[in-house]
């Protein structure tokens, strides 16, 4: 397996360009998809027999539960690429993604407690998911306080990517341990809030919307990305050849 | 001229920062006095009845001796990254992870340790009974190791900015959050009479992990932080 | 931005680094001591590349920056039995020796926050000689020295040489370097 | 399914449309930063072109 193609993606210029044409064949499925989603989620899907319509909220719950981990990680190994190789561009997507996945782990919480609101009676419920995530939106929130905290921007980078490599290695650890914690006080009573049990026909609008929030972060990413190098490539060469075009 | 061993440039670096900061007294009770103050406010928030104190004294000397070592965090780098000593470290021919290593066995000893053996007297001033404090004990002692050794990769990675210390804090409290649930539990449990054995395995377990693994980003992190 | 520059240097040889403030001749030190990495090009110890094990490069080599890099609350026999013992196993005698040859005799038991910039100077110069590195980069060795410093460093930068050892230095004036010929690199 | 059922979401539309238009917002504000961030990247960029190609 040759590793050219690894560095031909890691060069900024190529990535710049590639970057470009591939930003709208992402925007417009991922829009297309989320249409289809919602509709399917808010019309086609029956009512939960347990919870009504309420449970409808899970189509733009769960998607951004998975999006804020998924993002998470993946900010984790473009940090590890871009420390153990030394790819300014990886740093730069670590840069773009954490933002993003921030977004995502704040529309969890507030959908979940819109959720948890008629189920529980309650706005907040120290539930172990809810929990565990709030701990991540903190960890999104000390990388970006980091990064912004530190001028020199190289530095930023490789700051922000230890933390986000130590943060990747304690985010299994917190995950148990919030669940220990829960199921320790609240005993085993808690209501099966779990999934609910999904038939085809609710099943179908979920995936569609994973798919399209996966597509949507891809867009964005690609958008945000392009800022973030040509923040990083102050005087290089291409960079005239390009914007002038 | 043999190079100096590691071990014998750890302990040098183990008593060299102890020594310091035995001068630099007021420094080592910040923490010790912080832990104090934050127990004694807790009675007059909420009530003189020991019986009450007592269900909440696990969570509240655990918080407050968590956010005593995190106090005490701040002077672990900073005065070596502002006299240049931190670039001689670098450049000492010893393996920086180890150096990193010593640094925070001397740190702990210096700002954990003290809010350990000081915890017991605060503990009888929540009603705690006197077979719960040897559980109190080994618990702070753990957990203020995890502090001492995930906060020195905080520390090291804000070394020299502008308002670090609140930064400190952000960076460090979320990861600190899994010895607090198990470390509050266990006091919880002992000052209940039941056998906390488990919690405390769970918390030994933690701090063995950031011990070996906290050095190695200790070292990432103070190469990039003076470069 | 530094950039083209490449520089040569053999056992025994001294290179003075010139150049106006802001050229860069600190950066190029720090990147010469490993301190700071080069995006371009590397530095290489006796034909290796110095990134492949820092730490035998790091232990052949002494730097004086800036900053004398000394603990405020230690007095100067502890900042120097601390900071070289670091490096290699070195005894109160030849610490003292060391503080003697610096003409530190006088406050060996002082902390180093009461010694004058000039006597600091002198403390970590005394380190530097103390740390039997084969090569010493110093940046700006001269600064806060007086007129008898100045010559008891040019006399110690010399034995360096003497024995093999290569120096580099930077700094506005040209040092003088009894028996050596130092070799001039202007950052324009 | 007429359209007052649909608004009223089987009771919960107090909770369910919320939800859904904040996660809407989301994600076009996050699509808004991202155009601008870029915009702004790349106006300051060129900026420092031209500074540099006029002689100083």
């Amino acid at each position: 397996m040759n590793w050219t193609w690894f560095h031909k993606l890691a060069s900024p210029p190529h990535f710049y360009r590639l970057a470009g044409r591939i930003t709208p064949w992402l925007g417009w499925p991922a829009f297309l998809l989320i249409v289809i989603g919602l509709y399917g989620g808010l019309v086609l899907a029956p009512p939960d027999y347990q919870q009504g319509d309420a449970f409808r909220i899970v189509y733009v719950h769960a998607p951004s539960a998975w999006m804020s981990m998924f993002i998470y990680g993946m900010m984790a190994i473009a940090a590890a690429i871009g420390l153990i190789w030394r790819i300014k561009l990886a740093h730069a997507v670590a840069a773009a993604a954490a933002p993003v996945g921030a977004w995502f782990t704040f529309v969890t919480l507030v959908t979940g407690s819109l959720w948890g609101r008629p189920m529980w009676g309650t706005w907040w419920q120290w539930d172990a998911r809810m929990t565990s995530e709030l701990i991540l939106l903190f960890l999104y929130l000390g990388l970006i306080a980091l990064r912004a905290s530190i001028d020199d921007r190289e530095r930023a980078d490789r700051a922000s990517a230890v933390l986000a490599l130590v943060g990747v290695v304690n985010l299994p650890i917190i995950h148990y341990s919030v669940y220990w914690w829960n199921t320790l006080h609240q005993g085993s009573t808690i209501t099966k809030f779990g999934k609910p049990s999904i038939t085809f026909d609710m099943l179908w609008p979920l995936l569609v919307m994973f798919v399209a929030f996966k597509l949507f972060f891809g867009m964005v990413l690609m958008l945000r990305v392009r800022g973030e190098v040509l923040r990083r490539e102050r005087d290089a060469s291409w960079l005239r050849e390009e914007l002038t075009r | 001229m043999m190079q100096t061993s590691i071990t014998q440039a750890m302990a040098l670096i183990y008593r060299g920062d102890l020594i310091l900061a035995f001068r630099r007294w007021e420094q080592i009770a910040q923490p010790v006095v912080f832990l104090a103050m934050v127990t004694t406010l807790v009675p007059l928030a909420l009530s003189p009845e020991l019986g009450e104190l007592r269900e909440i004294a696990g969570g509240v000397l655990w918080i407050a001796a968590l956010l005593a070592a995190l106090l005490g965090l701040e002077f672990l780098y900073r005065s070596d990254h502002a006299d240049g000593t931190l670039e001689q470290m670098l450049l000492s021919g010893q393996p920086l992870a180890l150096i990193a290593l010593a640094k925070t066995a001397a740190h702990w000893t210096a700002s954990g340790l003290p809010l350990v053996l000081v915890s017991p007297l605060l503990a009888v001033g929540l009603g705690v009974p006197a077979d719960a404090l040897v559980v109190l004990m080994t618990s702070l002692a753990l957990g203020t190791g995890i502090l001492s050794s995930l906060g020195a990769v905080g520390a090291a990675l804000t070394l020299g900015l502008r308002r670090g210390s609140v930064l400190l804090s952000l960076l460090v409290l979320p990861l600190a959050m899994p010895a607090l649930i198990f470390g509050a539990r266990a006091v919880d449990m002992a000052i209940h009479g039941e056998v906390a054995r488990g919690p405390l395995l769970l918390l030994g377990a933690m701090f063995v992990l950031s011990l070996t693994l906290s050095p190695m980003a200790v070292a990432a992190a103070l190469r990039i932080s003076q470069e | 931005m530094l950039r083209g520059v490449s520089l040569e240097l053999a056992a025994g040889q001294v290179v003075h680094i010139a150049g106006s403030n802001g050229v860069g001749k600190t950066t190029l030190l720090r990147v010469l001591a490993g301190l700071l990495t080069a995006e371009q090009g590397g530095v290489s110890w006796q034909g290796r590349p110095v990134t492949a094990s820092f730490e035998v490069y790091a232990a052949t080599l002494a730097y004086l920056g800036h900053s004398d890099a000394l603990k405020a609350d230690f007095t100067a026999r502890e900042n120097l039995r601390h900071e070289v013992g670091l490096r290699r196993d070195v005894t109160p005698a030849e610490i003292d020796d060391a503080l003697a040859r610096v003409g530190l005799a006088g406050c060996r038991d002082l902390p180093a926050r009461v010694l004058s910039a000039g006597q600091r100077r002198r403390l970590a110069m005394a380190r530097v000689m103390l740390s039997a590195a084969s090569l010493w980069i110093l940046d700006e060795p001269f600064t806060n020295l007086d007129h008898v410093g100045v010559v008891l460093l040019s006399g110690v930068i010399a034995e360096q040489l003497d024995a093999g050892g290569a120096v580099i230095i930077a700094a506005h004036q040209p040092p003088a370097i009894p028996r050596h010929t130092v070799r001039c690199v202007e950052l324009v | 399914m007429n359209l007052s059922d649909f608004l009223a979401m089987g009771g919960y539309a107090a909770f369910v449309w919320p939800s859904f238009g904040l996660t809407l917002i989301m994600l076009i504000l996050n699509v808004r930063n991202a155009r601008r961030m870029h915009a702004l990247a790349r106006e300051h960029a060129l900026r420092r072109l031209d500074a540099a190609r006029k002689p100083t």
